[in-house]
């Protein structure tokens, strides 16, 4: 076995060191009774070339977008990643070590994540971020729950344009801790409904959540609900699916907003069937003591050189248990790493000439589409690289047949709500060419006509 | 020779101080669509303070970086209760095949049948390596799973009407369960380990009253140590009316010997990123899927990967579900690269990585035993816990990791588990053989000379890093989280 | 603050003391047909002194190896002449591909139209670059194109039946140059430069007679030169019945701004591994293609790839052909990084990355002339040569080499061109940033200081490495050149 | 440009440190009349997604052993790669370093150098092994000069089964050198005719150039051909385009011989289109200063810590200029990186197993072919992981056939002799799954049926 590198008389010499017959003996306090007692039933073990060959069978049953050309978004993003990233990642020192709980050792993985903690603070306008959570919608509930703590009030909003899997983890999250949850609605341009909103707000209520952009991929009048949420003592919480919209919309932190998070997926990393990605997290100084998650600081050492060190251990579950501001404990260090690479590379003009390119893209597509007899634009309000179409007939079978022709169209709105039937949340990026767009075009047309 | 030694390291700057207004590090096609503009009022001017760089600055930046690392790849890395084995690099290739890298997860599921396989195959299999009835992998990490689990735990106490409000948890637990359970709306009671090391039947007894809505159990428990009477535990608590969560973070001394599932247990999470090879990654991703017993398998978090037929499906009407955790369904890239392990090492290979951990663990404990303090008796499994007693010259826990360090090796988990004052908390794992323990061994002996005979090489250690000890008071105290233009 | 630094390392000995009886590091399906035997008396005993160890301890061994390296991703690398660019990562990954990586020479060429256009295509792209009518891209290296090259022009002159004896190669020459001369039966010729640095129309005009088969030229020459008077002294060579043969090596300096082809040369190699960004390996491999005029494509090496229509052929039939240099067509994988590159930078970004690398050249020539002595003084093209001549403290050449690894840098080429005593060979390449270049002028001029104040610093420089200065001499003495068990 | 870091900025204040006006001033030396005075006519640069997405494409059209099943051999030869290789050749320390002329900041490639020159001593038998050559071909070229330096005689006898591109190779090094070369043929046997061998030799023969395996994968009997050589006073050079097999045979210098070369690329490499590989060169201890190419050695620093170096430099063209042993400069480093890596992970267990799979499979595949009506063995002597099949009937319509069922079967020899239109070299390594062997048989059964 290559990975076990004991050999027969290596395992004579270390039992006889510990003063015992058998491996056997070894597992003594472990009771007869509990013992297994058969071999487990697994696969018969793989060599490396066999392993190889099944998995990339098991992998060639997958659609992905080389094979297909796919308009797929949602929460999960296809965009370029520069060769850079895998090359740089790929270093073992980072990914085959651990948490850096010794900082001598571990500086360049302290000061990739202050970069890091920098970048984001840079990008959503906040004062400080955390090291990592483990994706989006989990960054989600944890931002409620830090609202809730910040205020010491048990009620929150969420826009009902919310990514629906984000408001499920904040219901998850949320089930036991005595929280009261509801939904404001959204108006005809997919935008939050500011007088439900204004309604909804009382002395009790902690924050609202909103996605910018929304799930619609519809961009909320985020200043505004700043200002009203704020004028009831309530955090804005803005959730962020698709990041590289930040590189041209206004930041969260401009906004007014107090918690700011998203997946952070969109920088650097591949879809992977949806993980691993990385779920960001900023906020304001004055709150951070009560942030979750890892924080790194600056400081110096022994000799005046300036180091890196996790700071603020006191919030942390390691420190203090059952009071700590959250249970996070591994998080997505390596995919930050990715993300860090991915912002450095691009860099404060290639952020901004990204995001240009997938509205560029978007608006050229929503167009085109919308000028199809049979299809129209779900909402009125300004979107970003996502739109939602309504498609007269059969969409299912609209769907069917450009898969075919191996076209992903775009993610039916009724896998998450039962009154958009024949709607489709379509996204494109600096990835499709504009002869990919008129393909899907083209086809729209066919299918629907 | 101890590997320990020092050579030429290249100092570098924050990336922001290398930006140069105007430089690049990335490409992008020529726009083919007409340029498009957002409503006024919704855009922002440039990110202010964001890096301009070329690519080679950002390749030089982080090869840099990571030199100043310690991965398992540099050497030994027996970091207590994080199992630290090899990371095979079959593993990394496999997650990076096309087909699992870019499939998307709202991929129609008649396109994904492989992904999905995947991941119905590894749950089969996590179950019967676990006992387990189902496995859900949806959970991020250890931590998370601890959460789903123990939502689960409360959901079938609600289902059954039951408004239980504690949950028993021993005191040489990690943080992550008494956090979970807080998370969860339960109060903690902490079972106090009283010198023995393991959790008897009779203090269980003792704890379990009619609002215990369960037991948190770590086992092999964070000492290194089998709860031998985990059965009878599980028994006290089920007639009491509760349930058993088990921390499975410790599975890798276990694997084919005994399941945590036929001791009684309920629910338990996987910690693959340790267990099952898969990186670190220097704090995460990792992966902590639940196993549950049937019992508990309506409570399962949405979507469900189930089989009809020859298909794979996902499926998301389960009314008594807990719920999401996350969006999509889990680190399906850590998914792939433990299935690839559990391929690579079938029934056989898992349990001899299970006996060789504990083989690893035992020869360390034998090798140091005359030396440093041991403060729990019991055999050992997949790891070891010394104090700091028996040190002299004023030398602590501390003193000794640091030390470790010039010697070239990463230093165990230390004051962990909090029950042993100064704890040097050491797991080996299989992956590594006599001659490095050896050589680890031969220099924690050494340390324990130098700190009778020069206390100040362990003072004052490390002191080959080209970083010495930092100053974390300031840190904590005036924290600089993020760079500033003005800096 | 300079780069370089002292901080961790590891050490790690040689693989074969790893070994240990039994011990696996790789996986073989299991044997699904009969085993078979070979005629007794071909079968050898297993093989004496080959390691055993597992795959982990191989991961260890070469990461622990690498990182007493130091390579242009590390930092600033001016070795003069070998043109030292970045490598970009896409690059690596373009060879990678399964259609690059996996595609079989002999695969029938219907099948292999991709491989068989890209060369084709990169061939074109070549030709534009250096204006020459072919180009073959057989060659391994530079050396190998030399080769390539001067078997051609002997070829050519076998045909006409000439029986020149000479070539004509100047003192400032690659030692290859001589070497290939030699190798193809020829006796060389130095031409002294005697301090101009260039040679003079003149000068080769003496030395050309009825047996001299060809001129060996570098332009830019090796002190980084333009050789101004080319096209003079191509047409006294043609007019005395010789070739010119360019040694390409220095083509970084010129793309876009003077073609080779253009200036009366016959021949030249290029190496992709210097002007085209391909990584130089630690020694290797590299690509040596060689442009010819038209003149002498009949001569060319074996397979030549054409087009016919719009298929890509191999022709093997060139009845003139100097034959094949080695097997298959190539490194073919260099070439797809080449191309690769050669895509990217496109006509105008390959002119810039020419002007760049001589504006570093000419910016660091500028900075340090105060204070190194430069023994030639007309404009620098993309490389700058300095001599040791002005340094205090009895410090020579290698010992500012040494110091330069203290502050974090990769010296330059030392002692080479040979016409310059103690040289100092800086070619800084056009990936380098003015910030780059400042820090490493101003450890330059610290070194020159130190020279003065301190030169123990230099004396016994490098302080910092894992390594200190070897003992050569003892090394060629009682050479060492492999392992043996009983050591 | 991403590859150029230089601002505008940065190059007006560099212009000024000059002293010059323009980038044009700079080139005052490049006469008027040799400046291009146009813009190359190259493509248009792309961005690295359109760059790749363009390479994927071209590689589309190349069949490899992913797409097909393919028993192609000759030279070039598909064996299983370990992940770990291209994980560890992908640090940059290694790859993006030089020749290492400076062994402070080198030790990493000196040592592995010295550990591959020791791998190849170790399995070819032999005392002392360059740091690469090349490649197989280019390497036997150098092998032959190098015995004809040794012995000062100038005829080489080359093995008719010899690998043509390897003759090829050798011949055109030789052209100039007043070398003279003739070849010796082979029986029925595929060996070489030994009768023809004593023939041949004289008191002016350097060296007998021979295959281990042989062109048509025939094991030759290297031991005799050794003696019969050596009484000539010549010398016995084998080449070795498969060293897979020397896992299992003899090893040439146990037989016998004084230089052995070879192609690597069988130990960890891909075939890549014909290349990079890499030439490995071994020989005596006694030959070592005539040998070529670059030599590492084992040294001590200053502080008496053991260190490695490049030595015997006084052989090479840098130092030697015209009187060096050989022009080589920059050689295969990496791909013996690759190499070194490879026979570690294999191990004295690992190349003995996959030379014994290889002969196996090769057997069974052999057995099973000649067994077919219409297909008999062209040679009988023994082989190793390749053969000759000879194929009634149109063997080209037949290879046409198998290729539409994405079977590439062999190498036709006609491809490299007139002699032989009807036979192809076959070659099966541990690659091939018993099905897949079978799938040959059966589509040739049915082709030549
Ligand atoms: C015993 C124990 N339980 C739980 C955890 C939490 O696991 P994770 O970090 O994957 O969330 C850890 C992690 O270090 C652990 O050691
Ligand atoms: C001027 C010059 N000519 C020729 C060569 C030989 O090229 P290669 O090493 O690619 O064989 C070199 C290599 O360093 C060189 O600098």
């Amino acid at each position: 076995m290559r990975y076990i590198p004991h050999t027969e008389e290596d395992v004579r010499q270390m039992l006889a060191t510990i003063g015992v017959d058998s491996i056997e003996d070894l597992f003594e306090e472990v009771p007869d009774d509990l013992r297994l007692g058969r071999e487990m039933e697994l696969p018969e073990p793989l060599s490396e070339s066999e392993l190889v060959r099944q998995l990339q069978e098991l992998a060639g049953q997958n659609a992905t977008s080389s094979g297909y050309l796919s308009f797929l978004g949602g929460g999960a993003y296809n965009h370029f990643i520069p060769a850079v990233i895998d090359q740089l990642i790929s270093r073992s020192e980072f990914y085959t070590a651990y948490t850096p709980y010794q900082p001598e050792i571990s500086q360049g993985t302290l000061q990739a994540v202050f970069e890091y903690q920098t970048l984001i603070c840079q990008l959503t306008g906040m004062d400080v971020s955390n090291a990592s959570m483990y994706d989006g919608a989990s960054a989600c509930a944890e931002a409620v729950l830090m609202a809730a703590r910040a205020t010491r009030r048990k009620k929150v909003l969420l826009a009902g344009s919310l990514h629906p899997e984000y408001r499920e983890a904040v219901e998850t999250y949320c089930r036991y801790l005595e929280m009261e949850l509801s939904q404001i609605p959204f108006g005809a341009d997919g935008r939050l409904d500011e007088k439900a909103l204004a309604a909804g707000l009382d002395d009790k209520t902690a924050a609202l959540v909103v996605g910018y952009p929304n799930f619609f991929g519809v961009v909320e009048g985020l200043t505004s609900l700043a200002v009203t949420v704020h004028a009831a003592g309530a955090l804005l919480v803005t959730a962020v699916p698709e990041p590289i919209a930040l590189g041209l919309l206004k930041s969260p932190g401009e906004c007014g907003a107090d918690i700011v998070v998203g997946e952070g997926q969109s920088f650097g990393m591949p879809v992977s069937f949806g993980g691993p990605g990385v779920g960001f997290f900023a906020a304001r100084q004055k709150t951070v003591r009560s942030m979750p998650g890892r924080l790194v600081g600056r400081t110096t050492d022994r000799e005046g050189k300036d180091g890196f060190v996790l700071t603020l251990a006191t919030r942390e579950q390691h420190i203090r248990r059952e009071k700590a501001t959250s249970n996070i404990c591994s998080n997505q260090g390596m995919c930050a790493l990715m993300a860090n690479m991915y912002l450095c590379l691009l860099g404060k003009k290639g952020i901004r000439e990204v995001a240009e390119q997938n509205l560029a893209k978007a608006e050229y597509a929503k167009k085109a589409l919308a000028a199809l007899p049979g299809v129209a634009l779900a909402f009125s309000g300004p979107t970003f690289n996502e739109f939602v179409m309504t498609v007269d007939g059969d969409l299912g079978r609209l769907l069917q047949e450009l898969e075919r022709q191996k076209v992903l169209a775009g993610v039916p709105m009724s896998r998450f709500r039962d009154d958009m039937p024949n709607s489709l949340l379509i996204c494109v990026t600096e990835q499709h060419r504009r002869q990919d767009i008129d393909r899907l075009v083209d086809l729209m047309k066919g299918g629907t006509a | 020779m101890r590997p320990g030694t020092s050579g030429l390291q290249l100092n570098e700057k924050l990336i922001f101080d290398h930006s140069d207004p105007g430089r690049k590090g990335y490409s992008l096609p020529r726009l083919d669509v007409p340029a498009a503009v957002l409503p006024e009022g919704l855009v922002r001017a440039e990110v202010e303070g964001f890096p301009e760089v070329s690519e080679v600055d950002v390749v030089r930046h982080f090869t840099r970086l990571s030199s100043w690392n310690y991965g398992v790849d540099s050497g030994f890395y027996p970091l207590g209760s994080c199992t630290m084995k090899y990371n095979p690099k079959v593993n990394e290739k496999a997650a990076r095949i096309d087909g699992f890298a870019n499939c998307h997860p709202y991929t129609p599921q008649s396109l994904s049948q492989g992904a999905l396989a995947l991941m119905y195959d590894l749950q089969a299999a996590l179950a019967e390596i676990s006992g387990f009835s189902a496995v859900t992998l949806q959970p991020a990490a250890g931590a998370h799973g601890e959460l789903a689990g123990m939502l689960m735990i409360r959901a079938w106490h609600e289902a059954k009407g039951n408004r239980r409000t504690k949950v028993l948890i021993p005191d040489t637990a990690h943080g992550t369960n008494p956090a979970t359970a807080a998370l969860c709306g339960y109060d903690v009671v902490p079972i106090e380990s009283k010198g023995a090391g393991v959790l008897t039947a009779e203090t269980v007894a003792e704890f379990m009253d009619d609002d215990v809505a369960a037991l948190m159990v770590t086992n092999p428990n964070t000492l290194g140590l089998f709860e031998s009477d985990i059965k009878k535990i599980c028994d006290i608590v089920h007639e009491g009316g509760g349930l058993v969560y088990c921390d499975g973070a410790n599975l890798n001394a276990l694997m084919g010997i005994a399941r945590p599932g036929d001791m009684g247990i309920d629910v338990m999470h996987f910690n693959l990123h340790k267990t099952f090879s898969t990186p670190h990654g220097g704090g995460g991703p990792g992966a902590g899927p639940v196993g549950v017993t049937a019992e508990l398998e309506p409570f399962m978090p949405t979507p469900v990967i189930a089989r009809e037929g020859d298909a794979y499906t996902l499926q998301f009407d389960l009314p008594q579900s807990v719920g999401r955790l996350r969006s999509f369904y889990g680190n399906f890239g850590i998914m792939v690269r433990a299935w690839a392990y559990i391929l690579t090492m079938g029934a056989a290979g898992l349990k001899r990585a299970s006996e060789m951990a504990v083989l690893n663990a035992n020869y360390i404990r034998a090798r140091l035993e005359p030396v440093y303090d041991l403060p729990h008796r019991h055999r050992s499994l997949h790891e070891v816990v010394f104090s700091d007693k028996d040190l002299a010259g004023d030398c602590h826990t501390l003193d000794v990791a640091k030390r470790l360090i010039d010697y070239g090796f990463h230093p165990p988990t230390i004051y962990f588990p909090l029950v042993v004052k100064g704890a040097i908390m050491i797991e080996p794992t299989e992956t590594e053989s006599m001659e490095i323990l050896d050589e680890f061994c031969d220099a924690m002996l050494a340390i324990a000379e130098e700190a009778k005979n020069s206390p100040e090489l362990l003072h004052e250690a490390p002191r080959l890093t080209r970083i010495k000890r930092l100053d974390e008071t300031t840190a904590a105290r005036q924290p600089c989280l993020c760079w500033l233009p003005e800096e």
